[in-house]
């Protein structure tokens, strides 16, 4: 075999740094082989081992009496009772999503699948986070289309349900779109399984797709910004295979049930190393591989190929011995093969051989626990305090507030999702009690009377002028849609999208966020079981808005008592929880309406955003309201409208508000935090406003629901009056402007 | 003019619907079938085009819409000029 | 009365149909494994919805040719009931239980979610208690289902009355608008010659049970289920 | 033998997605397009098969799995015997 001769210069091109090199000499004593460089590179890369990330992630709050597995594993798992727990993480697949947005959504959807099955979950819920670049740039309709056809396509082939999201629009993300996927699954909570390699002489196999030169340093490339050239420069992209990814999730659900599977993990970014040596990492063990035994796409691929592979549909395995019999006809009743490439041993080694040679034998420990960690500078952004300042008196009050409110219901931010999510099949599975368009997704677990309630929310505008801040509102935002539904919000996962943290204003997005975020949870009491971080979302230097993506999980153990978003019922009072200030930093309405990014994010009181919650929650398990609607991006004008605009209900409402010293567009579309609409039956308005009394929340009698007209009066005069019909047509086409159709 | 345009899997790229395709055919007894790939094809029907120019159109055509050039390659062929 | 689901490698609706014939119905139901030969005394046949081998080459295509549907043809040529849903749909074109085939939606893309099928005739196992004229609303889900025959098979589905459902408009009205896959003559479900096979693309499985918000598909099996007693008694 | 079956839409069936690529090549300002039919073909690899049993076996493949006989015919090619 001929294999380039390693030196520094090798190592650089293979992105590892001067300093790294050295380190890896001095540590390993000798100068490795080429492939052992191979599993350097990506194993030391940021995407796998968070070089740049890890010091700071260890700020999260990741304990609490409902967490039965935190971060560390391939997902998180939370206690939900009765024996049961759901699983759950979330991962981006950015780079190869721009490079080919098809493929890469899809097998960004087929990654995250595994990550959760892999724990021994059965996947029952999908959400997916898409951030694309302006409308109006040129390759947006196409990624868009390119991106939820991929993410539709696998998940629905697969049959799990994508029962909601988040679609963002924004200039920033021109270069480097955001595909967040989060997967959920149910288990029961002793039936977890790890990835970990333990047991000398237990056998390691090989199950799922063979190995082709697919997406080679696809780890790597996700650890490094973009340029003209890279865009050029591919790896063979991946192609998912959502028909064998199904079969293996079978196969994997219907073996664990079973005594066989010691440990099991899927083989995603950097294939069969990092799930080789992360096994054997876990269980301090080691682990010896026969290439030989590799099942192989395509001849001659060389050992430096078959370690970096990152073919999909792939799954490694450590099997007790002597269950050989029963692992191979498992998967060959799903048209699977499973091969035995390897074995567990205590050498606290990964020993590889190929054609009767060692091509690689490297201490466990020096690649996995021992990979680089830096605490990078960090400084503030040079227009920070600058941009927090907002001038409300060089803007315009809104003059015509119909005019002005069906620009924003048209909005590419504000419209409908529909389009995307029709081509998400949401009831798959018959346990989806609210989908999206719902504030949460409400997903029943079979055999029990309980749902899970999810939310996966950012404002990366919020998050551009205070990342603090910014990443302190996802949180609230998503546990407030959580318990809109009804649900307990239990714990969270997080997608943390960056620019290159190798600038220190970037890095100090990133630290902030993580206070924020860090903050957040220990105040709602959300662990962060799982997540992800994807840095050098940049292109020619132009990084992305800081995006930590938050997907909350909560509990409703009485599933009749989960609440719709939307009206419900003619002649139903509708209550205003929450105290208007008429907050527009930062707002949907200054960007959509006057293009400008400015002002701090609306103010968070925990004491209040607390009580809320608790208010919201109490409100639906005693039954009492009909529907609750978060109050967010858009403000009060924007969350009226959309309480009228569910998919099976159609009622209007007349709304009458009273402006006190506020402007109107403070009033209509200010973005208060800690707020959400009710609507119940008119003869018990008083029990609910002196609840919210009792729990130090404002209640305010603002409308009536009915008709078909969506009408808003403000100190008695009539300023909105549309029909609901023409409100939900502009609503449903402002995507088709951007994809046509 | 007419013209056929074959869009296909670029070599090493996977293609898990022709893996599925051989193994179907296989198990229907066929089991000399060692592999298929699958790939798509346009018959397209246009107004005059001069002669020099057909194939190049056909090329945008490709480059412009049919084939996506991350994954797939093409080729062309004038049926009838 | 027995009831079986059959499953495919890659059919995903599989258990949704099980639950559905067992939990909301009570009947005694089996899965049936592709590779079987016999149905397990089934009375009554349910091919599942989603995805069986992926929907690669076409959709139901492989699993027409599943060892399991010689058991399937043999029991609906001998009168047994048997119903499609969705991919089972697709399956049962392919296998030529059923004329036509089921193309590409007309707008091409996937398409989640409730439509309105209005019930075209009663006379069926499936629809004698739904009753004809009957709108019922359910949810669809498919990338495949635009539904489409020959001409003189077309004439010979609305002669002998076997267009079981047509996709319509909330107030019962057959429109373009609300056709949504673009499916010939606005069909979302056909009959078999001997009226006891039935295609369709809606899934009344998805929409049976109240906590789901819709309890309209269960009519469907309601009937089946009748009919059979009625003949066992 | 390696060869190249084609399968294609009967005429009189309706092609959602031929119809789709015309439009769109005819939006991206290829207005002489007329009409686009869309096809698959497979490259199919085999273990020798004697020459006179080839194209037979081919059109087996078709008739067993490939084509469905109600909106499709296919034609078969052997490349390389
Ligand atoms: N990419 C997506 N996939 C599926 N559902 C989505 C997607 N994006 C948004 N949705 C759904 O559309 C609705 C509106 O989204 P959004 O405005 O972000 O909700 P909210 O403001 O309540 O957080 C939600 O129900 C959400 O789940
Ligand atoms: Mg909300």
């Amino acid at each position: 075999m001929h294999e380039p001769e390693v030196t520094e210069a090798l190592a650089l091109s293979h992105g590892l740094s001067a300093e790294e090199w050295r380190t890896l000499l001095e540590r390993l004593g000798r100068t490795p082989s080429f492939t052992e460089l191979g599993i350097f590179s990506v194993m030391w890369s940021e995407h796998c081992c968070y070089k740049s990330s890890r010091v700071h992630l260890k700020k999260f709050p990741t304990q609490g009496p409902q967490v039965l597995q935190g971060p560390g594993e391939n997902a998180g798992v939370v206690d939900i009772g009765d024996g049961w727990a759901v699983c759950f993480k979330m991962e981006s697949h950015n780079h190869p999503s721009y490079i080919e947005p098809y493929q890469g959504a899809a097998t960004g959807v087929g990654g995250i699948l595994r990550d959760v099955f892999t724990m021994g979950a059965r996947p029952v819920a999908n959400l997916n986070g898409l951030h694309f670049g302006s409308p109006n740039h040129p390759k947006t309709p196409a990624l868009m289309r390119g991106v939820v056809a991929g993410v539709g396509d696998y998940g629905n082939c697969v049959g799990v349900p994508t029962v909601g999201g988040q679609v963002f629009f924004h200039p920033c993300y021109d270069g480097n779109i955001l595909v967040n996927a989060f997967t959920l699954g149910v288990l029961r909570s002793d039936r977890i399984f790890r990835g970990s390699a333990s047991g000398v002489g237990n056998t390691v196999w090989y199950v799922g797709n063979k190995t082709g030169r697919d997406g080679i340093h696809g780890a790597t490339m996700a650890s490094a910004e973009f340029s003209e050239a890279s865009e050029e420069k591919r790896p063979t992209v991946q192609v998912g295979d959502p028909f064998t990814e199904k079969r293996l999730l079978e196969a994997c659900l219907e073996l664990m049930e079973k005594d066989v599977i010691v440990g099991i993990q899927d083989m995603g970014a950097a294939g069969l190393t990092s799930s080789s040596f992360e096994m054997a990492a876990r269980a301090g063990s080691g682990i010896r591989l026969d290439l030989d035994a590799v099942p192989l796409r395509e001849e001659g691929l060389t050992p430096y190929e078959m370690l970096l592979s990152e073919s999909q549909e792939r799954m490694l395995i450590v099997a007790a011995s002597g269950h050989e019999e029963d692992v191979k006809s498992l998967f060959a009743k799903w048209g699977l093969e499973a091969s035995p490439v390897g074995s567990v041993t205590d050498s606290g080694r990964a020993e590889i051989f190929w054609k009767g040679e060692k091509v690689a034998d490297l201490p466990v420990d020096l690649v996995v626990d021992d990979a680089p960690a830096y605490d990078r500078p960090a400084l503030e952004r040079r227009d920070f305090k600058e941009r927090l300042h907002l001038d409300l008196s060089t803007i315009p009050d809104c003059r015509d507030p119909e005019e002005t409110l069906l620009q924003l219901m048209g909005s590419v931010d504000l419209c409908s999702r529909r389009w995307v999510y029709r081509q998400y099949d949401h009831t798959v599975r018959t346990n989806t009690v609210a989908g999206p368009g719902s504030d949460a997704a409400i997903v029943r677990i079979k055999g029990t009377s309980k749902a899970v309630a999810l939310s996966l929310d950012v404002n990366p505008r919020y998050c551009r002028l205070d990342p603090y801040e910014g990443a302190k509102h996802a949180v609230a935002e998503a546990a407030r849609n959580v318990s809109c539904s009804g649900a307990l919000p239990l714990a969270v996962t997080d997608c943390l999208n960056y620019g290159n943290p190798e600038k220190p204003e970037v890095m100090w997005e990133f630290r902030r966020s993580i206070e924020g975020l860090s903050d957040a949870c220990r105040e709602l009491d959300t662990p962060v079981v799982s997540g992800n971080v994807s840095f050098y979302n940049e292109t020619n230097s132009e990084g992305i808005y800081p995006t930590p993506s938050i997907a909350m999980a909560g509990l409703i153990e009485d599933v009749s008592k989960a609440v719709p978003s939307h009206f419900q019922q003619k002649g139903d009072a509708v209550l205003l929880l929450g105290r208007t200030d008429g907050h527009l930093g930062a707002s949907e309405y200054l960007w959509a309406v006057h293009a400008v990014e400015k002002g701090a994010p609306p103010p968070l009181d925990w004491d209040r955003e607390k009580a809320l919650q608790k208010l919201l929650r109490d409100l639906a398990s005693e039954g009492k309201v009909h529907s609750l609607h978060d109050c967010s991006d858009g403000g009060l004008a924007v969350a009226l409208a959309e309480c009228c605009l569910g998919e099976r209900s159609r009622l209007g409402v007349t709304a009458s508000l009273q402006a006190r010293s506020h402007r109107l567009d403070e009033l209509l579309f200010g973005e208060d935090a800690s707020r959400a609409l009710a609507s119940c039956s008119p003869d018990i308005v008083q029990p609910v406003v002196n609840k919210a009394r009792e729990a130090g929340i404002e209640a305010t009698l603002v409308g009536t629901v009915g008709g078909d007209r969506f009408v808003v009066n403000v100190d008695g005069q009539r300023l909105v009056d549309l029909d609901v019909g023409r409100l939900r047509s502009t609503w449903e086409n402002g995507l088709k402007r951007v994809v046509g159709g | 003019m007419k013209a056929r345009v074959h869009v296909f899997l670029k070599d090493g790229v996977f293609d898990p619907q022709g893996k599925a395709v051989s193994q179907a055919l296989q198990g229907l007894g066929f089991s000399e079938v060692h592999s298929v790939r699958q790939g798509k094809f346009f018959d397209i029907d246009t107004g005059t085009v001069p002669g020099e120019e057909q194939e190049g159109r056909l090329e945008d055509y490709c480059r412009k819409l049919l084939a996506n050039p991350v994954i797939e390659s093409f080729s062309v062929e004038v049926v009838e000029p | 009365m027995k009831a079986a689901v059959v499953e495919f490698p890659g059919s995903n609706c599989d258990h949704d149909a099980f639950e559905w014939a067992s939990r909301l119905f009570h009947i005694p139901t089996e899965l049936v494994w592709h590779t079987e030969t016999h149905l397990k005394g089934a009375d009554l046949v349910i091919l599942p919805g989603g995805f069986s081998y992926g929907d690669y080459l076409r959709c139901g295509a492989m699993a027409a040719r599943a060892p399991v549907m010689d058991a399937v043809i043999e029991h609906a040529k001998s009168g047994g009931l048997v119903i499609g849903i969705c991919n089972g749909f697709q399956i049962l074109c392919e296998v030529g239980l059923l004329p036509g085939a089921l193309l590409r939606n007309q707008g091409l893309a996937f398409l989640c979610q409730d439509v309105y099928l209005r019930c075209e005739t009663s006379k069926s196992p499936f629809s004698r208690h739904v009753g004809k004229g009957t709108v019922l609303r359910l949810p669809i889900a498919h990338h495949d289902g635009n539904y489409f025959t020959d001409p003189k098979t077309l004439k010979r589905l609305q002669r002998e009355e076997r267009i079981l459902f047509r996709y319509v408009n909330p107030n019962g009205d057959v429109n373009e608008a609300w056709n949504v896959n673009g499916s010939l003559d606005a069909i979302a479900g056909v009959l078999s010659e001997g009226r006891n096979v039935l295609g369709m693309m809606p899934h009344p499985e998805r929409a049976s049970e109240a906590v789901l918000g819709n309890e309209d598909g269960a009519a469907i099996l309601r009937s089946a289920l009748k009919t059979l007693e009625a003949a066992h008694a």
